[in-house]
């Protein structure tokens, strides 16, 4: 209707759509300043950048799979296990050849991707409960190759760890990422299933087939991830890639990225989430001597900063 | 023709009684013990091992009703593994002065405390569980380690006094877990509580319609979930002998053993026998472990045999229906 | 016994611009069962929420026994006894049927924090066995129990504890015989207990066979009430019906004739427990309407034409020989759809409008897979500028939009994808008349343009108003076919539905 | 409530600013698993004090053998502006971006509990011997160890040993297992006509309830194992172990050893739930620390193609009075006084490595005479 209150109400919505895209960027700025105030400008320092970079890589190209993921309202918790699993395949391969090492990890990891999903999606089982269950699963396959000591990587794959390198890897996903959130109709599709699934099926795009899809594509970037996961650590034991699961979500949330996925789901939210989520990883330790501590002040700006930037409207009921 | 109609019939009828649910979890049950007796006959599933089995998985399944409450409303709870922790600490150290009332209390005060902080929090903040409790699950590791600085005994968080682990063997883990499952089951039968968390899970807007006090029945869940947790601390800490003070979110992986059982439980809803599903699940769980053990083969490989299982039950019991809109 | 119970007085209820309930003063007398019939969207039902707390009253006021009745939710109206059957499940899964029968209403079992699930089970039990369901077990899940027979549940937890008024709304189209006659013998038990039972059904014999007084409605105003011994069924559609007709934006044009070219057949389709054995042509340019009650299937055959029902049987196939078996398909081969359900089927709420624009056709917005967001920009801006959509902007979210600004939305989704069959499923529901008459305008538009409209409609003037040929639907069977003419009222197609 | 945290927020970081005031003195980094279980903190303490004593700033990161974050965790001591690290890894190869992000860095490394194995990892060790910022390594006879730890079990007359590890495919743990094998491969040789035999591994994990339920298992498995070896995984895994015995009733019947000392080693030992236990190594980061030390402040120039090897004796413990004494130095005390770190600090690499060997509880206590 076009009465003064509902075209306010529309008003507002719109402001607060607009401040929500940058509340999350904000937030980052902020933390950024706190910490080189407190650190004495130190993680601002150049050379501390490409440091700081190194420990984005793999965290940033495993979020962009769980970013698709959760947009379309679903979650992972078994993507530090697929990093695992992967990186132990990708080992094994790059003693024949690096790049079919890395076509194999990808490869490996589509497949355990296309596991959830087909369980996600056939037998209609929530998406965490499946993932859980995988995440035992994949974990115990990882421990089990490595019972006898770490899977060492080909040794020249560490010739590769350099930042540029590594940068460049990145950058790469990352465009790809972008082109084909924004330049194809996978990112509409998504967002839609996100917000309506049965409206979404109803204008023409397949929910199933692309849920199912989306957790393979993203076990598949995951698997990437695990390339450069080896180059930096050279060889894999039974712990590799745990936790990742829970960073993502940490990184993503901070990012800005509506838990419950759908249309508010922009693909800054990873660049911004992880950033963030590095920043803190870095800059805490030189602020605070005792990992305690560390963990606690991480636990208390988590907090604080998804409090001030969730956004209610679009949660009905929330879970 | 007639008779066959019958047989059915009542077949029909019992198969939505409770005695079906609880008959295929026997079944299950047996069906495991079977195969690894068949396997290993002499060194698994005698009468002596299966009560050790037992006795293991108890703690698992206090913890697993305790997460049923709040798993059956579709919320979820990651500090339960920093909880188990801090509380056990905390016990601990009460121990120190005021022996097992310190423990007891220590323990459960302690969980519920935290219960209600996390509802508060969840219910004030209106930030989806999974969130809020990640975050909760960071800051409550961290206060463990502060809390085992306050231990000045020499042996930070163990039990090292011996006269204080009844908890750790029978009668008396026996006795906690019973008393927790019958709470439990009390709780589930002869309260509101459980009717209401069923139905805030089934439809939250219809319960609110039909006069259910949504918010308050979810902060009695967290409250509830985290009573259960300091019961099952308590039995962790003195199966244990005492309780390491982790950093860098390792308590997650406590949070997974107990969830399991509410798997369990979940999936046996539809015949009204929740708990005994949870208990004999984590009996099972225990059981594979155990079992695959005897058979010398490496624990490593225990992971991965326990997602294989979860996932086929899960799959075979917790389908939903065609075009209905899973998350 | 006539002393009044519960009276209506200058009832009104507005939704937005429309008025679903017009000055309506009614009287209900004690002890008596009182129908309530009128056409879809007479107000009939909401006349019945708003008494039940569901909706809050526009204007006026009830009087329960010469108090002023205010309530907000179900809840309180029952604590006032005023309780409801509605049409839809009411029922939670998950709970035993003795936990469903008293949810909210523990406190009589309570002792303390105790509650005494013995004695609740026995009194739903004993409840269960008065009502004569012995076939229902109190202590047991109610996910075991049939629709039916949860139904009778329902019927349990809205009258056990002895209500004034009892509000029994169109739950007979879901009850078998046998669940009607023990409908029936609970509202004779009610109203022998010198309660009311306010009675809404479209069986017009269930009606007068049941009840004391009847009184019928008609867009929202009173038309009368009579007495049931001294009605009968044609005299009760006559009073349903005979409005005049204000077909100022309906089609005016009558006698011209539809091409012979058929785009669209169905044949044989059935989907299981909601349509049987439907068949029918669509010719090009044609407005074909399809009515009937609520529940008669008509708006299943409207999913099953796009290909979105389960279990669907029988063939639905192009002009092009093309068989229609999923929603993308469908939309391929440009069917459109616009469902009765518009905020869970048609737009999807929580995204902007550019998104629920574009959706159906970014297939063919993308050149080797790649969109330019620029072209979409212009072509959601084109097409909802086109319907005139209210909007600050198309990245404006639908979930703020009016009806029948959803509604346009969802229309320029399908003008952008330029669709040749339409299947709209009551495209008029709830919306205002300036946008009612612009998408008949449409609709006409379209017609002209040789497109194939599939109107599926609970308004019976909307269906004679625009319709070339209109198939009544009845228990999920088509039930009649009219060809449109001036003559053709809305009795006939009465006498079809019911 | 929103505003409530934000003041919590503030209170956090304003007490911060009391860390965050700048400084000059030589900051060195720890890497290691865990600063808070039991072996964990005893390494922290013994550091502190040694940081205390030499005025260093010392700042710890976890990292919970998690290989991608041991090599995470040298790139934040590095942006930290560490001047230099001691770590304790979980596989060799980790080491390799370690060692590369120090060399950039310009911020010298030690390994303790730790060594690159010349022949399992070449490329590494070569790496280590080229870069002139890896100090040296600090390390235990993991292997002999392990062998001794069997000769005193066989000698105690047990034949059939249980292996319980904590996380499968650790580096050190790879060894000790080396070292059993030998052991009882050796005894073997020597008594062909009664045998020992050692089951393979279960893995414990570091928490003393799976600890105790994994020995259960074990024991459970194989009622007529007569020894049981805890290897490791801080302590606690060992607790849950003797746990387990306990409460199965077999307490004195299956003997234990491990390579984690306990709190009450002294009534294990004098109960008989402990056989013998070797360990004591909590000292062994002190001398990685010192050689970063000394190298930062320039007194160490690390040879040529090659580096630094300290190896560090364990210290064995099988009778309730050697605990004592142990615990008294050892526990209650730090093995070196603050006079003696200071002093420590001044000696040269062959000297200190010499200080490192001669530790021992007799040892310590002539220095307290």
């Amino acid at each position: 209707m076009d009465n003064p209150s509902a075209a306010a109400t529309i008003k507002r919505q719109k402001t607060h759509i607009f401040l929500r895209g940058l509340i999350s960027f904000f937030g980052f700025i902020g933390i950024v300043i706190v910490f080189s105030i407190l650190t004495n400008g130190r993680i601002i320092r150049p050379d501390n950048l490409s440091l700081m970079f190194s420990q984005v890589y793999v965290l940033l190209i495993a979020s962009m799979g769980v970013f698709l993921i959760m947009t379309v309202g679903g979650l992972d918790f078994s993507q530090g296990s697929i990093l695992g699993l992967a990186s132990i395949i990708f080992c094994w391969v790059s003693n024949y050849s690096i790049v079919l090492g890395v076509i194999a990890a990808v490869l490996a990891g589509a497949a355990m991707g296309a596991f959830n999903g087909f369980f996600h999606v056939k037998f209609k089982i929530a998406s965490f409960i499946v993932t859980i269950c995988t995440m035992y699963f994949f974990r115990g396959l990882c421990k089990y190759i490595t019972t006898n000591g770490p899977v060492p990587a080909s040794t020249n794959v560490m010739m590769l760890n350099e930042t540029w390198f590594k940068l460049l890897l990145t950058g790469i996903m990352l465009l790809l990422g972008f082109i084909v959130w924004h330049f194809t109709r996978v990112g509409c599709d998504l967002r839609a299933i996100g917000a309506g699934e049965t409206a979404a099926r109803f204008s023409g795009s397949r929910p199933d087939l692309l849920k199912f899809l989306v957790f393979m594509v993203s076990g598949a970037i995951t698997g990437f991830a695990s390339f450069i996961n080896v180059i930096k650590v050279g060889s894999i034991t039974g712990t590799a890639g745990s936790q990742l699961e829970t960073q993502i979500l940490i990184a993503l949330v901070l990012g800005g990225m509506p838990i419950s996925g759908g249309a508010k789901a922009r693909f800054p939210n990873i660049i911004i989430g992880t950033l963030t989520y590095c920043v803190l990883e870095m800059s805490l330790p030189m602020v605070f001597p005792i990992p305690a501590t560390q963990q606690l002040v991480k636990g208390i700006i988590f907090l604080i900063v998804v409090a001030l930037t969730i956004d209610h409207e679009s949660l009905r009921v929330i879970k | 023709m007639h008779r066959i109609n019958i047989v059915s019939e009542s077949f029909l009828k019992f198969k939505t009684s409770k005695y079906f649910g609880f008959l295929v979890l026997v079944v299950m049950t047996l069906f495991f013990w079977g195969f690894f007796r068949l396997l290993s006959p002499s060194n698994f599933g005698t009468s002596r091992l299966v009560i050790s089995y037992f006795q293991t998985s108890i703690q698992y399944a206090v913890g697993g009703c305790g997460l049923y409450f709040i798993v059956v409303m579709g919320l979820f709870d990651f500090s339960v593994g920093a909880n188990i922790v801090l509380s056990s600490l905390v016990g601990v150290l009460l121990s120190r002065q005021f022996g097992y009332w310190g423990l007891i209390f220590g323990c459960l005060l302690c969980g519920t405390l935290i219960g209600a902080f996390n509802g508060i929090l969840y219910s004030r903040l209106r930030i989806p569980s999974m969130i809020v409790t990640v975050g909760l699950m960071l800051i409550l590791e961290s206060v463990a380690n502060y809390v085992v600085t306050l231990d000045k005994s020499g042996f930070p968080g163990k039990l090292s006094n011996s006269n204080i682990l009844a908890f750790g063997h029978a009668p008396w883990n026996y006795l906690a877990a019973g008393i927790a499952f019958l709470l439990m089951v009390f709780l589930l039968r002869f309260t509101k509580t459980g009717t209401y968390c069923n139905a805030i899970g089934s439809d939250e807007l219809v319960a609110k319609n039909m006069g259910v006090n949504v918010e308050r029945y979810k902060f009695i869940g967290f409250v509830l979930l985290h009573f259960f947790v300091g019961i099952m601390a308590l039995l962790t800490v003195s199966y244990g002998r005492g309780m390491l003070a982790v950093t860098g979110m390792s308590s997650m992986d406590r949070n997974f053993k107990p969830l399991m059982g509410t798997f369990f439980g979940v999936a046996f809803k539809k015949y009204g026998c929740p708990v005994t599903a949870i208990v004999l699940g984590e009996f099972i769980i225990i059981m594979i472990f155990n079992g695959l053990v005897a058979l010398n083969v490496p624990t490593t490989i225990n992971d991965f045999v326990t997602g294989a299982v979860l996932l086929t039950i899960v799959s075979l019991t917790n389908r939903g229906l065609k075009g209905s809109v899973v998350k | 016994m006539s002393d009044v119970i519960l009276r209506s007085e200058n009832l009104y209820k507005h939704f937005g611009i429309t008025t679903a309930v017009n000055d309506v003063s009614l009287e209900f007398e004690k002890g008596e069962i009182h129908g309530l019939i009128g056409e879809n969207g007479s107000g009939k039902s909401t006349f019945c929420s708003t008494l039940c707390g569901i909706y809050p009253i526009s204007s006026g006021r009830f009087l329960l026994e010469g108090k002023e009745l205010r309530v907000r939710s179900q809840v309180e109206a029952n604590r006032h006894g005023v309780s409801i059957i509605v049409q839809e499940m009411g029922t939670l899964p998950g709970l035993t049927v003795a936990e469903n029968i008293f949810l909210g209403e523990e406190d009589k079992f309570m002792h303390g924090v105790v509650k005494n699930t013995g004695a609740m089970n026995r009194e739903a039990q004993r409840l269960l066995e008065s009502y004569g369901f012995k076939h229902i077990i109190a202590s047991k899940m109610i996910d075991n129990y049939s629709f039916e027979d949860r139904k009778l549940i329902e019927i349990i937890k809205a009258t056990y504890f002895t209500p004034k008024i009892v509000v029994v709304d169109e739950t007979t189209t879901a009850l078998s015989q046998s669940g009607r006659e023990e409908l029936f013998t609970v509202m004779d038990r009610i109203k022998n207990g010198g309660n009311t039972v306010i009675f809404i059904s479209h069986d017009l014999e269930e009606v007068i066979d049941h009840t004391d007084r009847i009184s019928i409605l008609r867009d929202g105003s009173l038309v009368g009430t009579v007495k049931s011994s001294e009605t009968s069924a044609d005299e009760l559609k006559r009073l349903m019906v005979g409005r005049e007709l204000t077909n100022r934006y309906y089609r005016t044009d009558y006698g011209q004739s539809v091409s012979d070219e058929i785009v669209l057949s169905v044949d044989n389709v059935s989907v299981p427990g909601e349509i049987q054995d439907i068949s029918f042509r669509l010719h090009k340019g044609e407005i074909l309407g399809i009515g009937g009650l609520s529940e008669c299937g008509m708006h299943e055959t409207g999913k099953a034409i796009f290909g979105a029902s389960y279990g669907r049987k029988g063939s639905v196939t192009l002009k092009g020989g093309y068989e229609v078996k999923s929603i993308p398909g469908a939309i391929k081969h440009s069917i459109a759809y616009a469902s009765k359900d518009r905020d869970t089927e048609s737009v999807i709420i929580a995204n902007s409008i550019r998104d629920n624009i574009c959706l159906p056709s970014l297939a063919d917005m993308s050149n080797h897979a790649l969109l330019n967001n620029g072209k979409l920009d212009s072509f959601a801006k084109k097409f909802a500028e086109l319907m005139s959509v209210k909007m600050t902007g198309i990245d404006q979210y639908v979930s703020a939009l009016s009806g029948g600004n959803k509604q346009k939305v969802v229309l320029s989704r399908w003008l952008g994808k330029d669709s040749d069959i339409l299947v709209l499923d009551s495209p008029t529901r709830g919306i205002d008349v300036k946008v009612k008459a612009d998408i008949y305008a449409l609709m006409s538009e379209l017609k002209a343009r040789g497109k194939s409209i599939i109107m599926i409609s609970e308004e019976l003037q909307e269906l004679l108003g625009m319709s070339d040929r209109i198939l009544i639907m009845k228990d999920g069977r088509i039930n009649g076919e009219f060809i449109r003419n001036q003559n053709l009222g809305e009795k006939d197609l009465i006498t079809k539905m019911v | 409530m929103k505003k409530l945290l934000s003041v919590i927020l503030v209170l956090g970081l304003a007490c911060t600013v009391v860390f965050a005031a700048g400084n000059k003195k030589p900051l060195i980094g720890v890497s290691i698993w865990s600063s808070t279980d039991t072996l964990g903190s005893q390494c922290k303490r013994i550091l502190d004090a040694a940081a205390q004593a030499l005025d260093v700033d010392i700042m710890y990161v976890d990292q919970g053998h998690v290989s991608e974050k041991v090599t995470g965790s040298a790139e934040t001591l590095a942006a930290a502006g560490c001047d230099g690290m001691i770590i304790c890894n979980s596989a060799s190869a980790e080491m390799n971006a370690v060692i590369n992000t120090c060399t950039k860095d310009k911020m010298y490394v030690a390994q303790f509990f730790r060594i690159i194995d010349k022949t399992a990892n070449p490329n590494e060790y070569q790496l280590a011997c080229q870069s002139p910022y890896y100090v040296g390594a600090v390390h235990e006879g993991e292997i002999d160890n392990g062998s001794n730890l069997i000769k005193i079990l066989a000698a105690k007359g047990c034949r059939k040993i249980a292996l319980e590890g904590w996380n499968s495919g650790d580096a050190t743990f790879l060894l000790r297992w080396k070292g059993y094998k030998q052991g009882v491969e050796t005894w073997n040789k020597a008594h062909p006509q009664d045998k020992a035999v050692l089951l393979d591994p279960q893995y414990g994990g570091t928490t003393s309830d799976t600890g105790r339920s994994t020995a259960e298992a074990i024991i459970n498995a194989n009622h007529d194992v007569d020894a049981l070896i805890v290897a490791g995984g801080g302590g606690d895994t060992l607790i849950g172990a003797l746990a387990a015995i306990d409460s199965m009733g077999l307490k004195g019947k299956i003997k234990v050893v491990s390579t984690d000392f306990l709190a009450d080693l002294d009534q294990q030992l004098a109960s008989g739930g402990m056989a013998a236990e070797s360990g004591g190594h909590y000292a062994d980061p002190l001398f990685a620390f010192m050689l970063v030390y000394n190298a930062i402040k320039g007194n160490y120039h690390k040879p040529a193609g090659s580096f630094y090897e300290v190896l560090f004796p364990y210290l064995y413990v099988a009778s309730s009075q050697d605990y004592d004494a142990y615990a008294k130095y050892f526990v209650t005390d730090l093995p070196y006084n603050a006079k003696e770190l200071s002093a420590m600090a001044k000696l040269s690499e062959p000297d200190l490595a010499k200080k490192a060997a001669a530790l021992s509880i007799q040892d310590v206590m002539q220095r307290r005479k």
